[in-house]
């Protein structure tokens, strides 16, 4: 009973800790090193905004589909503005406002108006996907047009030193990703704010009798979302030192992944952000070490979810109980 | 060994293909252990693919991607002292060469095809697709001839969704277009920026029973279907081949040479192309 | 001195009225029942003073100032509290926070919620209720409803600065409590009218109203009959005010003894929630199962109706072997299951009366078990809910459009509709007025009469005795004893619950 | 009072027919030609398919996400055993197995393991999208592979006489599309089985414990959804005559945005099927209308976006009522 209990649990965190056994155990020079960890949190900083964004509006229940083109849309907005000579700062604050707003109006579609968060965030996310088409053109913006400063972001971070003569450093990207984390984990966990998203996403109809302005939370927390990808819309352009209307597609689906992988681990079911962390990290550590493995690209799609598949089963069969 | 690493995240586009297998062949003369990564269209994606084989200690690495993007992954490879080649890629400092078709040249040649086969003039509908670079110089080749020609109007300049593969999409557009277009002569000629949507269109046109009226269509890349179209004397009357396989060849000759320890002195090295007719498209 | 006042209140649903003509008074320092039967519109009443809906027509006034209630918050801002007649709760958090749902949690330096505060709180808020059984850190969905229950009455006398409660408004709140529970309750409720507070209270237990209440307001059909003290009429006047006809006994009188046949019999089962459960009961006969909440009650049900695994022991149904593996196997083999909480585990609310009415049973209704009959399911469905006097505008009103009594109803009706020959029952009455439970007894009865076997599990001690033939107490999983209902006291029985005394009765 | 509720009931429906409206006088001698919609109809009957497949699992309250790499993998099987020489009906046979033994797999993983949907059915899109790149080696298989009575499926249809000199038919596609959705159409709305699923779409616990066989239909719906996601993906491949390992990636968000547009028409917000046919005509028709009046690609795009939420908003504006 307790180890059934246990896998019920922690079954999809067993099968995290069980994936990097195998990948230290395969590759032992060079998966458990640091130089590789900080790649990799590098590399998935960007989900992991947006992820913990999605935290937010999942807490409440919704889900945000548009996530991935707003962040599209405020690199684009950056570009733009570079190319139109404002300076950095400001060009970022216009693409992160843009964000907000952009979260905003899917908050007024599903809570004012009352549109199902699927259909109002599928809609959003064609026009402001369309919207980056048209700021940009269709075109890529890159080159000289992004500020080296912008470009440099990505690429620093904070000295650790040196191991084995190779100089280690914390990632800019990294370090912004872990804040986000913390923020996001102290607006929900420690905050009458959070508590209220998950009362409306336990149970909404309680929540609105007993007083919870579900309207008003609702539509902020889809505004925080938004604002989270227009931040992860600008990681990536810096990253990519060049902004490009597409280049956000890719996160909404494995953002929403990451926080379902993560609620398989919560024990009523409930988006945890510490959870949502895992979520992505499954997901990048797959990535990171088939690749290292060098495994075929096309094995490797099968196998990433055969494995996630296995991962979260341990637990799905500790929880499935009576159904 | 020489370990070698070739990153894309368009492996699924026919003409990628051609090129990952011509690189096989040779590196498999060469007895290479290659490693062939698709990252399905994300370019971020790419960077840190890059990343991690520099971490794991490739000796080279073969990027098929906008270089201008991928700027990170580079520069790591190049702190690693990692040679990168582009495959189709765009020029770059941080790349040893780019291996590439000249997509101004094709886009032209087409173009030009088909301003010459219409006689300067009529409408033409233009399938793009402005996001990904090495296509977006090409329609803008394109625009620009066109533009020439005064008595030749742009109709309708459409970018299809290429999730599918660009086919099924381009088809429907193109079916909206010949209904808003319904008079015999309104549609004088298709350019397309590649093979797919030049096959949606011509099947659009078969479908709406007009294939009569001498709409040319044209398209890029020369692949296998584009060809037997052609071949088959239809509307879909011209497209170009560009040399997949010399461009995977001659990209893994220049990696063989970095290998040897070897510079190359050309930041960009040509593969020659051919307009596909029907008179030659069946070798 | 008139706290609030409300007159000509109206409601319609599409068109069909709720609430007619309603008026009512509230003064301070009174405890001020609401009365009537199933659908009267007790419940749309309060959900109109809580601003969960808007009245179409009605004139409010608070301490003589006329007043809205545009939404909950603005009602709670005005010192309205309010108990709801369903079970409301955020299953995923934990009790503490339920308590606190909708108020502002106490936070350090204006943002962090302070937790060390919260959980003192709530804690406070549940002694006071006297649920020292609580913890407060449990999450609220592990609890059993009763408990559910206590604690979502104990987070109406949560103390706000700001907003101080002035009126208690209560549907039901007994409805799934044990009588020392409901007393605890009582016991806050008197003090509140000691200190000057006001309640409207909602029940369909009479002798509750009887003895807390200081007046009593009677609606029908939306409309307000009488307001008068509950001191200057009798029980009998007051049931007959509600529901329009004198009832005179509670409990019809079985109408034949049990053959002595056996239906079911339970030899030593056991699993995680039962030890050693041994329990038979005949055909025609009607076996009680009494004891403290969370002894395990509902737990049997659920494992003789295949929800719950067998582990140990073996059943019997009609002497053959019976070994349902899900509650699909329980109904095809003659079961039927009243579960305890209707809405969520008895009622598909978004779906119309008649789907729910057939759905255990709803091959027998199709055409070669395949095809859908909808209009003979309509008419099998408004001959059931007919026998259990349900009132809804017809079999294609949807569940969620019921009032709670007669969503019970529908419950009910399903329970019926194949001719069960074991019924087993989890607090089948639970909101259901008193004329309608009259008729929902003298059906009971009457199957029994054919060889039904009925398992009554219920925390309303009077019903027990009222209706069993035999009762069987249970305690943390396990049986203690068995007494024959004839002639017991609830004082004797609450005894035996509580271990009292057992080695009398044995 | 009745206007809102007609409102609220038909919001979208109103919407919709607005849109025929707008193009109708926009496009006078074009839109409303039973050529164009013969055509639309045939465009749209592999969504049409597809969406109807996502109604029965929605009907239940879950959904999955593995219908576009079902259909691209069901092209691909067809494909492969068409090189392998087997006779087209064999071949067809073998991709439906395909699809429906996939979608057996997302029913076992949803029902008897216990994963949520959203994760196992993107495991599985992952795994199936994988598989269908191994079996073409990623190659796209055209040509002379393709069997021409195979190609020609989708070309022909019913003659239905001529209109103005030129022939109409009825395209087989659309009679496909027409007949699978008639027989979804029987499942859902007049057999039991339809009749469980909507039970336990509203309340799986009320419907267990009423002897719903829950687990055992949750598995079928899964499999008929898969089912019709092959038949999608063979019609797809009929249609483009060649077969793609990513062909069919498109069809799962605008299938499951179909349904979500028909839920808004229903009175409880639940996915009915001739519901989803509405859905997908709105969807397809803006494409074909907005491509018609020759509007920029991108802005296309904003519109859709737009006019999508407009058509709904009126409905949820009725609906909103107490939140
Ligand atoms: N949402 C709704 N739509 C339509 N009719 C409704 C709705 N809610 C309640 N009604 C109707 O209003 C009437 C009054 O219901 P209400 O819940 O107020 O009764 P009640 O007095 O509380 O009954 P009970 O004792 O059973 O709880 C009933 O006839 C009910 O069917
Ligand atoms: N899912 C669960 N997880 C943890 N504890 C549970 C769970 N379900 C029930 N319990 C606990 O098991 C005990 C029995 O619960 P049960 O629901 O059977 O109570 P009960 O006998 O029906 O009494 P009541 O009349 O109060 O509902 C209770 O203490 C309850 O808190
Ligand atoms: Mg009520
Ligand atoms: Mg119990």
């Amino acid at each position: 009973m307790m180890a059934l209990a246990l896998l019920r649990r922690y079954g999809t965190l067993i099968g995290f800790v069980l994936i990097l056994a195998v990948f230290w155990i395969s590759l032992p020079e060079t998966f458990m090193t640091a130089r590789n960890w900080l790649n990799t949190t590098q590399q998935l900083s960007m989900l992991m905004v947006v992820a913990a964004g999605m935290t937010i509006v999942m807490a409440m229940g919704d889900f945000d589909l548009s996530v991935g083109s707003a962040a599209s849309l405020a690199g684009i907005v950056a570009g733009a503005l570079f190319i139109a000579g404002y300076p950095p700062a400001m060009a970022v604050g216009a693409a992160l406002a843009i964000g907000l707003a952009g979260g905003a109006i899917n908050g007024v579609l599903v809570s004012v108006i009352g549109i199902l968060p699927f259909i109002a965030t599928l809609a959003t996310l064609t026009i402001y996907s369309g919207l980056a088409f048209v700021i940009s053109g269709g075109k890529t913006i890159s080159g000289k047009s992004i500020p080296e400063s912008f470009g440099n972001f990505a690429r620093e971070g904070l000295p650790l030193g040196e191991v084995g003569g190779v100089a280690l450093m914390l990632p800019n990207l990294t370090i912004v990703a872990v804040a986000v984390v913390f923020l996001v984990w102290v607006l929900l966990e420690q905050t009458t704010f959070g508590r209220r998203l998950y009362a409306i996403g336990g149970n909404i109809e309680a929540a609105y009798l007993s007083g919870v302005p579900v309207r008003r939370l609702k539509l902020a927390a889809f505004a925080l979302t938004g604002l989270s990808a227009a931040g992860a819309g600008l990681m990536y352009a810096s990253r990519v030192a060049s902004a490009n209307p597409t280049q956000g597609s890719g996160l909404m689906l494995n953002a929403i992944a990451a926080v379902f992988l993560g609620m398989t681990m919560s024990e009523q079911g409930e988006p945890r952000i510490l959870a949502t962390v895992i979520g992505v990290l499954i997901l990048g550590v797959l990535d990171n070490g088939l690749t290292q493995l060098a495994v075929d690209s096309y094995i490797r799609q099968i196998l990433v979810g055969a494995i996630i598949v296995l991962a979260v089963s341990a637990g799905a069969l500790g929880k499935r109980g009576r159904r | 060994q020489s370990k070698v690493a070739v990153i894309t995240p368009y492996l699924a586009q026919p003409g990628t293909q051609f090129y990952v297998e011509a690189f096989q062949a040779v590196a498999k003369e060469k007895g290479w252990d290659v490693n062939v990564i698709d990252t399905s269209g994300d370019v971020a994606a790419v960077i840190s693919r890059i990343e991690d084989v520099v971490n794991q200690g490739v000796d080279a690495i073969v990027i098929n991607v906008d270089p201008a993007q991928v700027t990170a992954g580079l520069q790591s490879a190049k702190n690693a002292n990692i040679p990168v080649v582009g495959m189709d890629a765009g020029s770059d400092p941080l790349l040893a060469t780019n291996v590439t078709s000249d997509g101004v040249a094709m886009a032209e040649t087409t173009a030009t095809y088909v301003v010459d086969r219409i006689g300067a003039k009529g409408n033409v509908v233009m399938f793009v697709f402005d996001a990904f670079p090495p296509v977006q110089i090409r329609g803008a080749k394109a625009d620009e001839i066109f533009a020439a020609n005064a008595d030749i109007k742009v109709l309708d300049r459409i970018t299809p969704d290429v999730s599918d593969g660009g086919i099924a999409d381009s088809r429907a557009k193109m079916e909206a277009v010949l209904a808003a277009n319904p008079a015999s002569g309104s549609i004088s000629a298709v350019w397309a920026a590649w093979d797919q949507p030049a096959l949606g269109a011509l099947q659009a046109i078969e479908a709406a029973g007009r294939q009569g009226e001498g709409i040319v269509i044209t398209g890029i890349d020369a692949n296998p279907q584009a060809r037997e179209e052609v071949a088959k004397g239809g509307n879909l009357e011209a497209t170009v081949a560009q040399d997949f396989t010399g461009i995977g060849t001659a990209a893994a000759e220049a990696v063989a040479k970095l290998l040897a320890g070897e510079t190359i002195a050309d930041p960009v090295i040509f593969v020659p192309t051919k307009l596909v007719t029907k008179e030659n498209a069946a070798n | 001195m008139t706290l609030l006042s409300l007159s000509h209140v109206a409601k319609a649903y599409a068109g069909v009225p709720a609430l007619s003509d309603v008026n009512l008074t509230l003064a301070a320092g009174e405890i001020h029942a609401l009365m009537g039967e199933n659908g009267a519109g007790k419940s749309t009443l309060i959900r109109i003073l809580a601003g969960v809906i808007q009245p179409d027509r009605a004139t409010i006034e608070m301490d003589g100032r006329p007043v809205t209630f545009e939404s909950p918050g603005a009602a709670h801002r005005l010192g309205l509290r309010f108990i709801h007649q369903e079970l409301n709760t955020v299953p995923a958090l934990s009790v503490a926070e339920n308590i606190f749902v909708g108020r502002r949690y106490p936070t350090r330096a204006g943002v962090f919620v302070d937790w060390r505060q919260l959980h003192a709180t709530a804690r406070a808020a549940l002694d006071r209720l006297g649920i020292t059984h609580v913890d407060t850190r449990r999450k609220m969905g592990s609890l059993s409803i009763g408990d559910q229950m206590l604690v979502r009455i104990s987070s109406a006398f949560l103390s706000e600065a700001g907003a101080p409660a002035r009126l208690y408004v209560m549907d039901e709140p007994t409805a799934a409590l044990t009588r020392e529970e409901s007393e605890r309750l009582f016991r806050v409720l008197r003090e509140i009218r000691a200190g000057g507070g006001a309640v409207l209270y909602v029940s369909h237990r009479i002798d509750e109203v009887m003895a807390l209440c200081d007046r009593a307001t009677v609606l029908r059909d939306g409309t307000t009959i009488d307001t008068g003290r509950v001191a200057e009429i009798t029980h009998d006047d007051l049931v007959a005010l509600m529901i329009g006809r004198k009832v005179g006994e509670a409990y019809p009188p079985p109408a034949t003894r049990p053959s002595g046949e056996v239906a079911l019999v339970a030899q030593g089962i056991g699993n995680g929630a039962l030890a050693d459960v041994t329990l038979r009961v005949g055909k025609g006969e009607i076996v009680g199962i009494a004891g403290l909440s969370g002894s395990g009650q509902r737990e049997l049900l659920r494992t003789l109706f295949g929800d719950l695994p067998l582990r140990r022991g073996t059943l019997e149904l009609d002497g053959r072997p019976y070994h349902p593996k899900s509650p699909a196997d329980a109904w095809r083999a003659g079961f039927a299951y009243v579960p305890r909480e209707r809405r969520s585990e008895g009622l598909v609310l978004s779906r119309p009366i008649f789907e729910n009415v057939t759905l255990a049973h709803l091959a027998s209704q199709s055409l070669g078990g395949t095809f859908l009959r909808p209009r003979a399911e309509r008419a099998f469905a408004a001959r059931l809910g007919g026998d259990v006097r349900l009132r809804a505008t017809g079999p294609g009103q949807l569940a969620l459009q019921l009032s709670g009594g007669n969503q019970q109803k529908v419950v009910f009706a399903r329970a019926l509709s194949g001719n069960p020959r074991v019924l087993l029952l989890d607090e089948p009455t639970r909101g259901v007025d008193v004329g309608a439970k009259f008729d929902i007894y003298s059906i009971i009865r009457d199957m029994t009469a054919n060889g039904m076997a009925v398992i009554l599990v219920s925390s309303d001690l009077p019903e027990l005795i009222g209706m069993c033939d035999r009762i069987a107490i249970m305690r943390e999983g396990r049986m203690t004893g068995t007494v024959s209902a004839r002639g017991l006291n609830e004082e004797t029985l609450l005894n035996l619950c509580y271990g009292r005394g057992a080695e009398a009765a044995a």
